[in-house]
């Protein structure tokens, strides 16, 4: 495959100040957990379902711990307490405290043998029961093959079972990986909804019985059309550890997750998110996941062309969180796209640079190539067009995730015949480019090597100075995006808590290989 | 037949992404300016067609005289899928070998085609594909079959050629191929073939077939063929039908 | 107006190649297995539409229970053009320079505009388009004008919340921006947002616009607002339209 | 520009071995001369018009030398004997032909020196017509500049005045080139249709009248849209000669115009082509129109991948019949084609290879590269795609004359809107690509290079075949497209006759400059 050449001593202090950034976060995270981090621990104790006010029983316990302050211990100790104590399951100790039989405050004692024991069971059921879908995904991919560019096409009705039909049609027409996208909003809800859902706006809720739903359709049509199709969903908004958790329960396979998503466009405060997405990763890790950062995001909102160095930037920052949760290269999804104004004369060039240099950098991850959006019109005609100039650059480079641009991107959420031309195209360029990357070379000193290394140079400027006056306040300076967000300001603050001394989150040295499990 | 919900076939409707949304996109010019009149004029031709929720995505200016328009909308009006009666050709079709058996056993002699692109009509991959040896589209033609002797006019070929042709080499199966459809340029070739046919009294004796991108089954039955073929079908399609027509004819 | 022919334009019908040969290009998918019979109902769909000369381009099967169609047909029911009434901002677009130049003459002090993406709508790149200094696509933004004071609140912002700022701001001009319209999303903030100015007894003294990529002039009127834009319209349009109907406000 | 690394010997040997096929057939072509030669003759001296069975006048005048057995002494010598003899104009002559007041077996004696004074002058008239025509385009390509790439579209009602408003419409939207498309089967009447018609079958009459209708038209688009746009028709069938002189009369500035087309694909037999095309060419070249070839009709019936070599076999053909007939190399715009089943497995890079060694082969021809048309089908948006890549190769190899792809090619002529949405592509494509060219080589040794030089390795093995054996017996043994033709089979074999020693033909040795005029 021809290669540009990069500036190498560029990538390096990239790399070395997105470390400096990481580790300086991850101080503060370290100190600090969250409402969500607590009801996805909950989650992982099997606690799931809804009291008779609809309100998800994690949340009743983690409310009920906040009101009585107890948070900073971490659910896990006082549930496991409780269930020590009146020799229940997590889910019994949950029903009570919805009932008001159990108080969390007043738990009698207990024999701490017996705790211990249940400790013991409780993590290795959570636990195996992930590696479990983790040991049948990686067989199942063993058994049915896959291809190298894992074709991605989204469902986004607002009904699960619509959803399905359109999933499994997308998988005939070759489609590898299917994304439900979630409806508007969700990522505001501090819970998560329960149960199969036929109404969403834009997308489909991210529950639980709906992962269900979409991953047994999928393992179906996996058999029928001999390749592993792969399940995606949002780990992020105010719920994204819990997302993460029952994603690793019901084995999805892709989560978006980004470090920064969710300050920048859904306004959610930047501490809880960077909390949020610290254990949100280790559970997508342990669980096989590919997690897709949201870079993509910027360039819509901002110019791509201008800003392309601000994806570079962010593209290291998100690999050093990820690494710093324990995620290996090989599931750190870097995202990208294609989204310069068609108007702009060489554009194909600057994208070919472009993607070809993120590829050079981050040579084991497995990118998420994102398809034109912003520039997309009612002109369906000349969508065509902006989708095979992207569908070449994508295979040219040898991007891992392929995200289908939609003819009717400007128009409405997917049709059905819509992804089945995107579906077309993406493989007629597939088939029509076979070889062609290992034929070409680009010339030494052009105009394509000069933009990339322009670009990498703006990006190390950029990292270097986030990295000295911290990732916060460079937020809060509108370094992305043009968007500014104050340290205490958006969504989900209040769901910030201290830990104590006490604290314990047992599933943190597991997931995030730091201790191997079971023990040994 | 479907994975998660019910059609009603006696009430279909077009599907955008949930069942019975109707949803259908449009595409059209109108020969007037780029501006909002010309787009509520868009809106008006698509509810004309009785489609509601019409959306119109885009209203591009052509060159100042006219403006083409992206329009989305709804169908309200049902088809009754139940009730609807296609003209086929209902043989399944046999392999080259199978024919070939076929022929051997009941006929016991080779069949002989004859086939051109006709009138003014210089479209002959169509008819190549059907009848050459190396076929189209990995399908072999008929010149590769044991029992058929083919023969291929080639492009142009007047009506009165083809049946005078026909009617020198004892024709078994003549066949018949037309692409320009414009302006319906097809139509007066192919009825001057089968007249001329009938006049010569041999029409009977014959399997008359035609085909082309733009022929249909059920246009060919009506112009007095025994059967048209679109694209899609190949040699072997066609050799069955053939085959089996022949014998059917001999029947009678 | 034409270069070779005149446009009847009291009957006016789509072109393809020809004046009024009524030409239009559909396509849509019927939830039912790739094969004549569905052609057929395909066929069926646009006669339904009221269009003749239908013709079936394409029939591609999607995942066997789902089909593709392509149809070309020609729409027999002319559109009356001339009796076409649109809904349109009829102001003149004023530069920059000129609508301050107003300002200043005719109100002596800056006007106050307060902008946001309302209710769940992260959407934020239309109304920066419109407030941002730096505009969008060479257009630049209201915070560029001298004599506007332009305040973005950004997105996902309550209805509340935009009001209760308008008020103690004391707002001249408010603008709303709604993108995500599937399944109607739009309607419900949008006429939240009038409900409630109204109900503060303030709706009177601003004026009051929405826009998005689908958001119609029309739309716009018929929930309360004075005024709606769509895609193509700048700062400087709506900078125009707001100065006018601000002006207009005060004289009654 | 990168380049490929082609075979210099083999591309020698091709060019000796077809320059020995162009003047083996010379000898024969010398020697004849056709119906429809006599009647371009005609026409230059002025004769047009039909009689009152619409008959036109040039063929009443040659029919009538046929009649007599007078057409070997060629009709300019009978026609200037008799306007001599008479004090005619030839138009007179040709009516009185027509009402029986004239034979040309029967002219009473003239002076000669007077028939050298009207030889003259009817020669000057001709010559000066075409000569201010070409002048006049230089003029105005020069004032109003042109692009680089010429986008071709056609336009195919059937009726010229609906042409004329699609073609207005195309030069608005951006094109360079309208080709009028002649109406089916008009290549094989014997004569040129008069005046301005409206009828036709996916495709217009060339008629003098649309010429100059269409010429008008566009002259007045091309000073509006600030573009000289050139006109494009048809020079073959059986009529070749003379639309070549109808064309340069009326200032048309592209002509397609092969050899080998009307032998293989309308049944013309190959011997009447061959003189028709040779005189043809001279007109052309001096009119300073340039010809296009047909290879791509060759793709559009054999295997595109397959067949490859006989494209590259006929454009040397055909370029050494445009030398021998006096055409400068900027006139001679070979064909090819982006013809390639789209299910083929590394197309575009065969497609790339083909396009490139045409573009170095023959560095200074207007060459002319045609869109996909044969896997065109009536998936309209999968025909985006299909034009898409054909324009990229199309910008990518710096083809002259790009004509461009229709969506709908698989289901109907051109709609308004398909032509706008096909030039809105090509500019879409030349935009984004800009530039790019010159970032990229090719590897050296790899699979487009070998791929280049075996066509070009089967190309020279053909040529030194058809040499060895003859022209008019490679046609019979089916080389191109695999279409056999008799030598004396088709049609139009009746209108070839033996010149006689008295034949003339004084536009020969002018139009193909190997005389200057006037005359010094
Ligand atoms: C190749 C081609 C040409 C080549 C033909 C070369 C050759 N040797 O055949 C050339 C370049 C010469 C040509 C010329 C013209 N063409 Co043309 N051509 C095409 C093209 C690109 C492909 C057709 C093709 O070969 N398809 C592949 C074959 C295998 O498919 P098929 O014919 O449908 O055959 C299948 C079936 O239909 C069936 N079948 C076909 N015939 C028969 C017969 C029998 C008995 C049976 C059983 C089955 C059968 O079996 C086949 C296999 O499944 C089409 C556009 C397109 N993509 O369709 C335009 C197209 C057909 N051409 C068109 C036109 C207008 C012309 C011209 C008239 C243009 C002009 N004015 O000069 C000329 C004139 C030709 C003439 N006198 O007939 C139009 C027709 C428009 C219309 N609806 O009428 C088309 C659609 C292009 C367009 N959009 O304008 N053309
Ligand atoms: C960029 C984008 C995003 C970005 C937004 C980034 C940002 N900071 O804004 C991101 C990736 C975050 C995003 C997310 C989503 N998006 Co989005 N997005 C788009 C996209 C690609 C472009 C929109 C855009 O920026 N256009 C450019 C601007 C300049 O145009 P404009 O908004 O029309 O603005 C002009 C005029 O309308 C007018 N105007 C606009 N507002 C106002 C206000 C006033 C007062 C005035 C006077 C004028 C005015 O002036 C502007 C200049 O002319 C469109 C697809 C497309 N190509 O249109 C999808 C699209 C709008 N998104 C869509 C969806 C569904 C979503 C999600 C809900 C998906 C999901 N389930 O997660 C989310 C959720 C967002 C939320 N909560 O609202 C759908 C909406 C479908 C529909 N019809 O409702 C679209 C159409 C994509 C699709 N086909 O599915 N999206
Ligand atoms: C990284 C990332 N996370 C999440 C989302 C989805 O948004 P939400 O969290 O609002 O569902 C997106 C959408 O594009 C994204 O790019
Ligand atoms: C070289 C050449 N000449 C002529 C024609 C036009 O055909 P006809 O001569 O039948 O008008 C074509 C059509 O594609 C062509 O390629």
């Amino acid at each position: 495959m021809g290669t540009l050449r990069l500036n190498e001593p560029l990538i390096k202090r990239a790399r070395e100040a997105a470390s400096v950034i990481a580790r300086d976060t991850q101080t503060f995270i370290d100190q600090h957990t969250t409402v969500t981090v607590e009801r996805s621990i909950c989650r992982l104790l099997g606690i799931d379902g809804v009291d008779q006010h609809g309100v998800p029983y994690p949340n009743v316990v983690v409310e009920h711990l906040v009101e009585r302050e107890l948070i900073g211990y971490g659910a896990f100790n006082l549930i496991l307490d409780a269930a020590a104590a009146y020799q229940l399951t997590p889910q019994q100790v949950a029903e009570g405290i919805a009932d008001q039989s159990i108080d969390l405050s007043h738990i009698p004692s207990f024999d701490p043998l017996d705790r211990d024991t249940k400790r013991q069971k409780l993590i290795t059921d959570a636990v195996s029961r992930i590696k479990r879908n983790r040991e049948f995904r990686d067989q199942r991919v063993e058994e049915l093959g896959e291809n190298e560019a894992l074709v991605y096409v989204i469902v986004a009705t607002g009904n699960i079972y619509e959803d399905i039909v359109q999933a499994k049609a997308a998988a005939r027409q070759g489609a590898d990986v299917i994304a439900v996208i979630r409806t508007t909003a969700q990522s505001l809800l501090d819970y998560v909804p329960y149960g199969a859902t036929t109404e969403g706006f834009g997308g489909t809720m991210a529950t639980q019985e709906n992962f269900r739903l979409m991953r047994a359709a999928l393992d179906e049509v996996s058999t029928e059309v001999g390749r592993y199709i792969r399940l995606c969903n949002y780990c992020s908004g105010l719920c994204m550890p819990e997302i993460a958790v029952m994603g690793a329960l019901e084995r999805l396979d892709v989560m978006l997750n980004d470090a920064l998503y969710g300050i920048l466009f859904r306004d959610i405060n930047m501490r809880r998110t960077l909390i949020d997405q610290y254990f949100s990763r280790m559970v997508n890790g342990f669980a096989g996941i590919i997690i897709s950062t949201g870079e993509d995001n910027y360039l819509t909102t901002a110019d791509a062309f201008e800003e392309a160095h601000t994806v570079f930037a962010s593209q290291f920052i998100n690999e050093q969180f990820a690494k710093s949760a324990g995620l290996p290269d090989e599931q750190i999804g870097l995202g990208h796209a294609f989204e310069m104004d068609p108007a702009l004369e060489s554009s194909f060039l600057y994208e070919w640079a472009q993607a070809q240099a993120v590829r050079q950098i981050f040579p084991k991850a497995p990118l998420k190539y994102m398809p034109p959006t912003k520039f997309m019109t009612g002109d369906i005609f000349k969508g065509v067009v902006q989708n095979t100039l992207f569908n070449a650059v994508t295979t040219l480079t040898g991007q891992r995730v392929h995200l289908l641009g939609m003819l009717t991107e400007a128009i409405h959420t997917p049709h059905i015949a819509d992804r089945a031309l995107a579906i077309d195209n993406a493989r007629y360029i597939q088939t029509a480019f076979a070889g062609l990357s290992s034929e070409i070379d680009f010339k030494a000193g052009g105009r394509m090597e000069a933009r990339a290394n322009e670009v990498l140079g703006e990006a190390v400027t950029l990292l270097e100075q986030i990295a000295s006056e911290g990732l916060f306040n460079a937020l809060s300076r509108g370094t992305f995006a043009g968007i500014k967000r104050r340290i205490d300001g958006g969504k989900g603050l209040d769901g910030v808590y201290l830990k104590r001394t006490e604290y314990t989150n047992p599933f943190e040295p597991i997931f995030s290989m730091k201790e191997v499990w079971p023990h040994a | 037949m479907h994975d998660a919900f019910a059609v009603d076939l006696s009430r279909l409707y077009p599907y955008g992404d949930t069942l019975n949304d109707g949803k259908v996109q449009l595409s059209f010019t109108l020969p007037v300016p780029a501006d909002e009149r010309a787009q509520a004029a868009a809106a008006e031709v698509a509810k004309n067609l009785g489609l509601s929720e019409v959306m119109v995505a885009l209203t591009k200016p052509l060159d100042g005289q006219f403006t083409f328009f992206v329009v989305y909308g709804k169908v309200t009006v049902p088809v009754d899928y139940e009730k609807i009666r296609v003209f086929k050709v209902e043989s399944k079709t046999r392999t080259m070998a199978e024919t070939d058996d076929l022929i051997e056993e009941k006929i016991g002699r080779k069949l002989k085609v004859i086939g051109a692109a006709c009138g003014s009509d210089a479209h002959t991959v169509g008819i190549d594909a059907i009848m050459n040896m190396k076929g189209y589209a990995g399908h072999y033609g008929m010149e590769r079959y044991r029992m058929l002797e083919a023969i291929n006019l080639g492009s142009q070929v007047s009506a009165e050629e083809l049946v005078r042709t026909a009617i020198s080499e004892k024709a078994d199966i003549v066949l018949v191929s037309q692409t320009v459809t414009q302006k319906d340029a097809h139509l007066g070739i192919l009825t001057e073939i089968v007249d001329l046919f009938e006049a010569e009294g041999v029409r009977s004796d014959i399997v008359l077939i035609c085909g082309g991108a733009r022929i249909s089954h059920e246009l060919a039955k009506e112009l007095g063929y025994d059967a048209g073929f679109g694209p899609g079908y190949f040699a072997d399609d066609v050799a069955t039908f053939a085959v089996d027509q022949w014998l059917a004819k001999r029947e009678r």
